[in-house]
């Protein structure tokens, strides 16, 4: 069957907007889900970061002192365990009170990250970033696949270089996850890259109630460690294991004009190095 | 006639492998018993050869460190048994039909790389590095070697008897729905790069598409 | 909008019609894929973190979903401006009608009412979070992957001052028939009164 | 001058944000967040917490019939409050019959985006028992909230 037949009257779409339009219009076939839950969701893997390094130490250092389950039971201040009720006797069920709902101690979202911000200790600061960042790698390999796998029409395997891949992140990826492109691509064509994002779309809300910009800097940095991991997922899907990738991020200033007035006060930008030595 | 297929992990580590007898009457004819023990063996010179084609149809992707894997390389380069440039494919795949606008998916699949004895070896390569192989077997006439004996003559060159014959279109459908299936695989949060494919969903389904697309009743 | 007395069933209707209208036009979207691959991502980690302890797992999404619910309840308001509801049986047509679908375009049936009223399962058919997901063998027992909706549900209720348990009972990944999730009131929190006028 | 002062009332019966405009000339004129709006704003939640209590129990205890503005002779106070407990609070002249459109406005657009999206804010403004039923005195002092806040009242304020 050859696609190119039933070109419209007017203006005859040529292959390559076929294939833009055929993808556009699958794209917008696929199931969707509310972006902000998305983004409340990307967010809150920061702060429970912080929290999920405080219990473990909690556990460890219990650990030590021989009684790990009291540690647990006493942040939960000793409401029964619900044993395992069979689930297919159902008259049970309504008796099944969850063991987490009534009396968890939960730490809101905003202390936590203070918390992170403020955080001395290095070891553990690395740790929580490690998580991040490993969270990260897992979804951009994962997405890689999946976008590649969707075949789209600008994705061209026969020059796929690394040049071209990073284009792939920056508009793909990038679009598929905050809707908008990165804004700018800067590259020395010898492997060192700047992915710039003058509004990064998670941290956009984010602000202080008193006026500490160095503070806001330090406490939206893990935020930044899950694209991070997410540019080296895509790069190591696509055959650049991580050890050879380097990320960090950094802070830009915002051009002047296109600053939307209530944003976060810096862009950020991606810095991927990729050594290059020959095989 | 009886197929051997596997998924060829990027360490060139098997993650799943299967067997399709091929039905004929009531009794179903896999691998004679000696062969079966060949398949790997055969499996892995077929290996070097599709990572040669790897190379050739994209050297400048070779040439940055170790590169993408993307030695799919289009299909216009002059190797005959490259596959011609289909049409869609109409394997309603998980992810909502997918495959069917795949202007990318027939530079994966590489045709018959090699044959040995008769017997014909098709691959089909990912853009993530994983490879997937078959081996296609005859019944009756396998050269040689349906006795089950290999004559020692025989080994050096390949049997001047005709391999067995490919249906590209049929085969580049099992691959790409297997591919599909493959990715779904991978999507799941808990399965991590070359682990072995054990979930008996994912084998009973590439058998249904091997029934589907591959096995042809004698 | 006004709100003359009329059927529960117009009612719901309406809540149906304000769902599907925001979910239409008042959305931004991304696809579902992304979604479930990011909480993929993150329940991987946890498991890793936690060295399969699937009980601390379950209460750290828990927690997670909490934290979202007290905030998100805030942009659903917002959105709808919906009161309080006045009890079970229009908080459970707001949360499948109107909630689920804005958040997650999903509808969830809702049934199993207990005789008081008080309580109600909700009944998720294609559940965002889990596609893709293959429990591995030893998590099937515990785990409730999709915890962090209970948390959402808990810390969003709650805001609306009605103190709830909200908890799985059925999970398609655990090999169950549906995937079921219950709600029961346990007190309405009264309006807090300024000092020296009670 | 259309308006004079903006309030934001918490579930804990605390005044968490005061705005008051003094020169219609400048709409930047002014006070924020000013100390003597305290007993103010306590007299101000007062009337609009008897007031709604009230036309509660005369319409039968159902929350649908709630209260939108209380006119006195010198101002009209319109009032706008969430099934969540914030009440957002305008007063103003009597040009205008509702400023419910703008109220819902301020919650959707601003409050939403400033305080409940943005994770380093609080979204409950007492800490501890201590700082509820009116006795909390912690303020919402976030630059953007207050700048996109003034960006769309101020305007108004001349009318």
């Amino acid at each position: 069957m050859d696609p190119g037949r039933n070109y419209q009257a007017n203006h005859p779409l040529t292959e390559q907007e076929k294939k833009q339009q055929q993808f556009r219009l699958f794209q917008e076939s696929l199931p969707k889900v509310s972006q902000l839950a998305f983004q409340m969701l990307l967010n809150e893997i920061v702060p429970q970061a912080m929290a999920v390094e405080n219990e473990l130490n909690d556990l460890n250092s219990l650990e030590q002192t021989g009684d790990r389950t009291s540690a647990v039971e006493g942040e939960r201040k000793g409401e029964g365990e619900a044993e395992n009720i069979p689930i297919n006797d159902l008259s049970l069920q309504e008796k099944e009170v969850s063991s987490y709902n009534t009396n968890l101690k939960i730490q809101p979202s905003h202390k936590l990250i203070m918390e992170l911000a403020e955080l001395e200790d290095e070891e553990k600061y690395n740790n929580i970033l490690k998580r991040l960042r490993n969270i990260g790698f897992e979804m951009g390999k994962k997405m890689c696949e999946m976008l590649v796998f969707s075949n789209n029409p600008n994705l061209h395997f026969k020059e796929m270089d690394l040049l071209l891949i990073m284009k792939f992140i920056c508009r793909d990826v990038w679009k598929q996850l905050y809707e908008k492109p990165i804004d700018n691509l800067k590259t020395n064509h010898r492997g060192t890259f700047y992915l710039i994002d003058y509004n990064y779309k998670p941290i956009q809300a984010f602000s202080l109630s008193e006026e500490a910009p160095a503070k806001e800097l330090k406490m939206v940095e893990p935020f930044l460690e899950i694209p991070l991991g997410l540019i080296k997922g895509v790069l190591a899907s696509l055959g650049y294991s991580p050890e050879e990738v380097i990320c960090i991020s950094s802070f830009v200033d915002k051009p002047a004009d296109d600053r939307p007035k209530y944003g976060f006060p810096k862009g950020v930008s991606f810095h991927v190095q990729v050594n290059m030595k020959p095989k | 006639m009886p197929q051997y297929f596997a998924i060829i992990g990027t360490r060139d580590n098997p993650i799943y492998e299967a067997e399709f007898p091929s039905i004929s009457g009531k009794n179903s004819i896999g691998f004679p018993r000696d062969l079966k023990e060949l398949n790997p063996f055969i499996l892995h010179a077929a290996l070097d050869i599709i990572e040669d084609l790897q190379w050739q149809m994209n050297p400048n992707s070779g040439g940055v460190t170790t590169g993408g894997y993307f030695g799919t390389g289009g299909n216009s380069n002059s190797n005959s048994n490259l596959s011609v440039n289909n049409s869609n494919s109409s394997g309603v795949g998980f992810l909502r039909n997918r495959s069917n606008n795949n202007n990318n998916m027939e530079n994966c699949y590489l045709g018959k790389v090699d044959h040995f004895y008769g017997l014909s070896i098709t691959a089909y390569l990912t853009y993530g590095g994983m490879k997937f192989v078959m081996i296609h077997g005859t019944t009756g006439d396998l050269g040689g070697s349906a006795g089950g004996n290999i004559s020692g003559d025989d080994v050096g060159g390949n049997a001047s008897k005709s391999a067995v014959q490919i249906d590209d279109n049929a085969l580049k459908l099992f691959y790409q729905e297997v591919h599909e299936l493959y990715i779904k695989t991978l999507m799941n949060p808990f399965y991590r790069l070359n682990d072995p494919i054990t979930t008996p969903a994912f084998d009973k389904r590439v058998r249904a598409l091997a029934r589907k697309h591959i096995v042809t009743s004698k | 909008m006004s709100r003359s007395r009329s059927s529960t069933t117009t009612q719901s209707r309406s809540l149906k019609v304000t769902g599907e209208e925001i979910w239409k036009n008042k959305t931004e979207k991304i696809n579902t894929e992304l979604f479930a691959l990011t909480y993929g991502a993150l329940v991987a980690q946890l498991f890793e973190d936690y060295d399969n302890d699937y009980s601390l797992i379950n209460e750290r999404l828990f927690s997670m979903g909490y934290n979202i619910g007290v905030r998100l309840i805030e942009d659903f308001l917002a959105r709808t401006a919906l009161p309080r509801c006045e009890d079970m049986v229009r908080t459970s047509e707001v949360i499948s009608k109107c909630a689920f679908k804005i958040f997650l375009n999903i509808t969830p049936h809702v049934t199993n009412w207990s005789n008081n009223k008080d309580s109600f399962s909700l009944i998720i058919e294609d559940n965002p979070l889990s596609e893709f997901v293959e429990l591995p063998m030893n998590a099937k027992k515990q785990i409730w992957y999709s915890n962090v909706l209970c948390g959402v549900l808990k810390g969003a209720l709650e805001m609306v001052q009605l103190d709830c348990d909200v908890w799985f009972v059925a999970d398609i990944l655990k090999g169950d028939p549906q995937t079921e999730l219950k709600i029961k009131l346990n007190k309405i929190l009264k309006d807090e009164i300024p000092i020296g006028d009670d | 001058m259309g308006i004079y002062s903006f309030w934001i009332f918490d579930k804990h019966c605390n005044c968490i944000f005061d705005r008051e405009w003094t020169l219609t000339s400048s709409s930047s004129s002014g006070t924020i967040n000013s100390k003597q709006n305290e007993e103010t704003a306590k007299l101000l939640y007062g009337m609009v917490y008897s007031l709604r209590s009230i036309t509660q129990k005369l319409s039968k205890g159902s929350i649908k019939n709630d209260v939108r503005s209380i006119s006195t002779g010198k101002y009209r106070i319109h009032t706008y409050c969430t099934a969540t407990g914030v009440w957002f609070v305008l007063l103003t002249d009597f040009k205008q019959q509702s400023y419910t459109q703008v109220l819902q406005h301020v919650y959707s657009h601003i409050y939403v985006k400033f305080i409940s999206n943005n994770l380093f804010s609080p979204y409950d403004f007492a800490d501890n028992e201590s700082e509820m039923r009116g006795q909390g005195t912690r303020k919402i002092t976030n630059k953007n909230f207050i700048d996109s806040l003034n960006a769309f009242l101020s305007p108004m304020v001349g009318q």
